[in-house]
């Protein structure tokens, strides 16, 4: 009986574990993001300066406001590929009623309309159509692309507009307009996961589809719901994007696509769906964020800079490892 | 507006915010900023976007910078306006921007408040109608060409293409666009598909050097080298090393290198409080077979004389 | 022998009844029009080998499969359930074989899937998480034994834990009919005791039960009528009372035809 | 009984069919291919051509061999996001031997084992670090960019070699070199994913983990196997894309990337696991690349060419639907 | 009453023994020091509640989980099992109560899964599925009713279907131990009785067998020895000659402490 003692020393057995990761690794973006403010702030004091604060808060804003559709989708075990291209569409749309004269309000409501009917295509052939996410996404991010292309005859349109311009640089002390959209976007979608009926049919449907479907629940109406709620965020994107480059443009985008995925599983929200946080996303958002502007600070070298992102990714996801 | 005076009597210091780094031009442009800063003893930092669609992210890497203590921003903003925000900052704190190779839009910058103090430009449009001249003077007896672009709706794309709309004259007959991206291996791909649906054509025009390297090559696997002409822009080494071989028929050089290297110098101008010129031309040179070894001699360095009113001011 | 066992009442008393149900995936033939009836107020069991297509039967009751000829009625009413939503509506509550649990979801939450207790502010609906855990306790402390947090995810549970949850939730709301596809397979002993009282008591309550079970002393010891099933139909039926255990062995074997 | 014959005619619910798209999908590739080829013969009869056929052939020869390596990731429900950043960076590493006078043979070893290597770190990060495959191979997805941009010095490197020449133009008949390498390379995949222990392993490591792990399987080793593998091809592609093109570049490469994984999928090959196919990421490949060549045989305007992508794609896809 | 029931022949003829063994997942003490021994030629039942521990144990001894503390000896020498393929290498084979199945594969795929056959071709092997679909075909017949295509996905089969091919895999590789967990738990009553004859004939060729079961009147007619657990522990040990259902059902229940 001593020998229990002796015994080997407590490991769980990697079945176990494995079932853990998803535990540890809601929180890897956090760990990582305050580890990286640490480093920054010692080798650049400037860092976290209110300023480079604040332009980093609004330079996450629509990348954040992405994250939290795209963690709508994937918590049903989806992917929305077109995120990027539906945005791009808004903006076109809204350059073009912009231009048309059709005003502000109508024109942002316009755009915000079209990126939500985008979504309701790309649910519609999920559900309906029985096709994989990834590839009806991926056919919508080529068709909305060139939709984009076509309407604005592959030419931006300038947009200056005061109200734009004061979205986009104004705001209540470091937190700006744009920032504040986000973050109510956020608390919004946290409220609608978490404490409705809805968000909790979201993670059924992504964790057991068929256990969904014996109790009763419309995995089809969920899945053009999520979808929807992408694309409506996708359209609303691309408003606040206007607003920060002063112009409609028919530009791919294809980073915001890549780093809305990163920023969701970095957030620790499973790919394989029945799982999600909208907090985890959104300091995903922060962490991708945060790291392009403290490697500018520092004046890293461009040609180093991709190297030192992958890194740091892969370390920030590897760094949960070690918590426990 | 923006006013000169905000570097230090010693000299300026520097920040540049360019379009890509995974494209040899702007490699160029960022080795005449660094060849210039090094020779006139000004600290630099050279960022670029992570891709030359990547309007945001560069307009965050400019955002970054502005907060810090340079004293002048050498930006290439990949449109218009992408960059504008930051450029306001900029301009609030009197700290002297100057625009190089694609023009921030003039609106934009007014409502913004920040209109640079000068811009050093390439006229894409200038190089591209260059381009069709000399294609309208290779294949004189006229017949169709093909254009093959960036990405589609790309601004610098679109305006070498519609500069070569605009050289190629009546004789010369567009029959088709298409985009390739900006890459090498889509050009190649694209071209060939092209040279099918189109057995009897004279001549490409493409949007930058390495995709005509690309199309250079699908001509020769069509066995067609000599018969279809290859015009591109931007003048990399490797490209007048290719028209220096005959597989590329000319290339538009444009010179980054001066350009980046004529930013610097505004920038040390500025720094001892000269007024700048509100536009500068870069050079542009045609580069053909004729003058591609002096071309290459050079390089990348323009062979030719040009005007470089900020030498004179920096004296 | 008797094709059809004989009502023991009046005839409105049937609550449930399958008409020559087929229904084939790929070149299976897992239904051969099967038909049974069920009535209120009783115990219904099914009986039959592995793969005699019991749980497809179920999973035509409650609306997962439908069929492809022969129909169900309800209270003598053709029913036309689209989805298992539709038999939920329609008071059917089924566990099923393989518990139709979501892993990642906690206890409370399974319990109340797609049946939420929300609160109303207005126009929104916000979950009554507190109601919901402290409603969920109690269900199910009454079946289990060692009892898990109605806050773990199900995923932890053993796997008797699991069928009692499926129970539970299967129990626990106003229905007509409780469909429980081998509801004790994975329980120990006091469980399946728990869950056999809980099942009279059902009964007792008015509620009618379908129960599939392997166990023969089981199905004599609660049921009021036994159906057996062999390769997709519907060989035979029985009044409890006046059958044997051997006479179901021998309907479910074949060695008796009906 | 007479009902029977009158009652709702035969439609499985949709648990079933759902189980079932699956198997649909996995023919949708094929089906979409001969469609596209009838609508684009009949539309241009240079369309199916030799010299047509053959140059198709040629330019799916790099896609096929990157989605099959994709294949074996995606069975095991990974995904390998770094595949063209790592054929990216065994093109320049063989650039750069090449140009210091290595010698051909000895450069294409050094650029596939560099491939090969990445491919190892990716599965030893995923399976020893427990990182989700999305974040370990976004990760060296940047680092291997980077690496490939600091190595080139971000200038491609002209590549003049006979042989590569040969390579890249030379061929049996129609079919071209390369497209012999891809189709050996396939017919080997496919030897070892259905007719190996490595695939059956490969499979049950993707479609239940934890029942392989049960059977004694090391899911490890088979994830690291399988980004290996994935890695390999990665830069046996390299040294095809360097003949073909002439040049060792530190380009980006993204679409290989998207089109590797929409080849595999549309191939019906489950981004969930578990079930893979050789011959239908290979179609999926022909598909795209035909789609592609077609839409600018037909002078299709550049702007409308990703919306043709796009509704093609998923319609390919969609067909299957029709299909029982 | 004794602790640890007499050994019936030399102390040799012990297989496996379990000492003390711990195991915990965050704050569940699944096992609480829990001791058993069993013996070659044997058939050694393990009976308990649900949650009480029993496949927990199991899956220590077969090398999923590693305790936390305690032991596992196989003949007299201690076992360091890092992975289920030493377990399965030292001779012991298992049919988790999650069957351990791969949904995706075939039922013939599943039955050789890490045991394939195959043929040499000089340094290569292919896969001989030929010779392993043919042997499957055998090996399930001699278990199942409606007999599953052995071609077929595992997906597709019925509960009990799938538990036999479990049954099959545990039982068709030469094996000291074999652990079964609940393995008749979804089976009907003729495919029951063959597990049953499965596995006293594993017993008579000098297979140990290690038995977990909910079923009483099973267990009492199979086994030579009972193990209880209760709450992660072993709380006591009889041969089955010497004891009856009732002390057996207080063990569990904790009514009698030992
Ligand atoms: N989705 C499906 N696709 C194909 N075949 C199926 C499907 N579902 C069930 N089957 C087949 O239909 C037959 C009946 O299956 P079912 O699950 O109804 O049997 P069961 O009577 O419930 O058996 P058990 O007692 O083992 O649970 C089996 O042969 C099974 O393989
Ligand atoms: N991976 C795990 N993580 C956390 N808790 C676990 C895990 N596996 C088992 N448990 C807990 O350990 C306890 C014992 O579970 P175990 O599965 O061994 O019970 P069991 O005796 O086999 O029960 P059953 O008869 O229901 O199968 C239960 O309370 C269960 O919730
Ligand atoms: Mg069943
Ligand atoms: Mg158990």
């Amino acid at each position: 009986m001593a020998d229990a003692q002796l015994a080997v020393p407590g490991r769980d057995a990697w079945s176990t574990r494995l079932r853990d990761i998803g535990f540890w690794a809601e929180w890897a973006a956090l760990i990582g993001l305050v580890v990286l403010v640490v480093v920054f702030q010692s080798l650049n004091s400037t860092f976290l300066s209110t300023g480079n604060v604040q332009s980093m808060l609004v330079a996450a804003a629509i990348l954040i406001i992405l994250a939290v559709g795209q963690t709508f989708v994937i918590s049903t075990a989806g992917i929305d590929l077109s995120v990027a291209s539906t945005m791009t569409l808004g903006a076109v749309v809204f350059g073009q009623a912009y231009t048309s004269g059709w005003g502000l309000p109508l024109s942002a409501v316009v755009a915000v309309v079209s990126s939500a009917v985008l979504g309701v295509v790309n649910g519609t052939l999920i559900a309906r159509g029985k096709i994989t996410d990834f590839i009806v996404t991926l056919g919508t991010l080529s068709a909305a692309s060139g939709l984009a292309l076509i309407l604005s005859n592959g030419k931006p349109v300038t947009i200056v507009d005061p109200f734009l311009l004061r979205l986009s640089t104004g705001g209540v002390g470091i937190f700006g307009w744009s920032f504040i959209i986000a973050a109510v976007v956020a608390v919004l979608a946290h409220v609608m996961l978490f404490h409705s009926r809805f968000g909790t049919h979201v993670l059924a449907t992504g964790g057991a589809p068929e256990s969904a479907t014996a109790m009763g629940i419309s995995t089809r109406r969920i899945k053009i719901a999520v979808y929807t709620v992408s694309g409506t965020l996708a359209g609303l994107g691309a408003i606040l994007l206007v607003a920060r480059v002063g112009a409609a443009e028919p530009a791919a985008n294809t980073a915001f696509l890549l780093n809305s995925v990163a920023a969701v599983v970095l957030g620790g929200v499973s790919l394989f769906g029945g799982r999600g946080t909208i907090t985890g996303p959104v300091i995903g958002a922060l962490l991708l964020t945060a790291l392009v502007n403290g490697l500018t600070l520092l004046g890293v070298s461009q040609f180093y800079q991709p190297l030192a992102v992958g890194i740091v990714v892969v370390l920030a996801a590897l760094m949960t490892r070690f918590q426990r | 507006g923006s006013g000169g005076s905000g570097g230090s009597g010693s000299g300026a210091k520097v920040a540049a915010v360019i379009k890509g780094l995974d494209n040899p031009f702007f490699q160029t442009m960022k080795q005449g900023i660094d060849d210039q800063a090094r020779t006139g003893g000004v600290s630099t930092t050279v960022q670029a976007a992570n891709a030359i669609t990547d309007t945001t992210g560069q307009a965050e890497k400019l955002n970054a910078l502005a907060g810090q203590p340079y004293s002048c921003f050498i930006v290439n903003p990949i449109s218009g306006t992408n960059l504008v925000q930051g450029l306001a900052k900029i301009a609030a704190l009197k700290k002297t921007i100057v625009n190089i190779d694609s023009p921030i839009d003039a609106k934009a910058a007014k409502t913004a408040k920040a209109t640079p103090a000068t811009y050093i430009g390439t006229d894409n449009v200038q190089a591209g109608k260059m381009a069709g001249e000399q294609m309208a003077r290779l294949v004189g007896s006229g017949g169709d060409v093909a254009v093959i672009g960036g990405i589609a709706g790309d601004v610098t794309s679109g305006a070498r293409i519609t500069g070569f709309g605009q050289g190629i004259g009546p004789k010369l007959k567009i029959v088709q666009t298409v985009a390739a991206d900006w890459d090498r291996q889509t050009a190649l791909t694209a071209a060939t598909n092209v040279l099918r649906a189109h057995p009897d054509l004279t001549g490409f025009f493409v949007a930058n050097d390495d995709m005509g390297l690309g199309v250079a090559r699908a001509i020769a696997n069509a066995g067609k080298t000599g018969k279809v002409k290859v015009i591109s822009v931007d003048g990399i080494k490797d490209a007048l090393d290719a028209v220096k071989s005959g597989s590329l028929d000319a290339t538009v050089a444009q010179y980054p290198y001066a350009i980046g290297l004529m930013g610097v110098e505004a920038c040390q101008a500025s720094a001892k409080g000269k007024t700048l010129p509100a536009d500068v031309k870069a050079p542009v040179e045609l580069v053909t077979k004729d003058n591609a070894d002096k071309a290459l001699a050079a390089t990348p360095k323009p062979f030719g004389s040009y005007d470089d009113p900020f030498k004179a001011l920096g004296k | 022998m008797t094709v059809q066992p004989k009502p023991a009442g009046p005839a409105g008393d049937i609550l449930l009844e399958c008409e020559n149900v087929s229904l084939s995936f790929g070149n299976v033939h897992a239904l051969v029009e099967a038909s049974l009836t069920l009535r209120k107020g009783e115990i219904t069991a099914l009986v039959g080998d592995n793969g005699a297509g019991k749980s497809t039967l179920v999973r035509c009751i409650s609306g997962i499969h439908r069929p492809d000829g022969g129909r169900v009625l309800l209270d003598d009413r053709p029913t036309d359930f689209r989805s298992p939503e539709d038999a939920r509506t329609a008071g059917i509550e089924t566990v099923h074989q393989n518990l139709a649990l979501v892993e990642d979801l906690t206890v409370w939450q399974n319990l109340f899937l797609n049946r939420e207790l929300v609160r109303r502010l207005g126009p929104i609906a916000i979950l009554d998480r507190r109601a919901m855990q402290a409603r969920a306790q109690e269900m199910v402390s009454t079946l289990a034994v060692n009892v898990p947090a109605v806050r773990s995810r199900v995923r932890r549970l053993s796997g008797g834990q699991r069928q009692a949850v499926a129970i539970c939730r299967a129990a626990g709301f106003s229905s007509r009919l409780v469909i429980m596809d081998e509801p004790t397979a994975a329980l120990g002993v006091q469980e399946t005791a728990r869950v056999e009282e809980l099942i009279l008591r059902l009964r007792d309550e008015g509620h009618a039960i379908l129960l599939i079970s392997h166990d023969f002393a089981q199905v004599m010891r609660l049921s009021d009528q036994v159906w057996v099933m062999r390769a997709g139909r519907c060989v035979g039926g029985r009044r409890t009372s006046d059958t044997t255990g051997e006479e179901i062995v021998a309907l479910i074997t074949g060695a008796k035809s009906r």
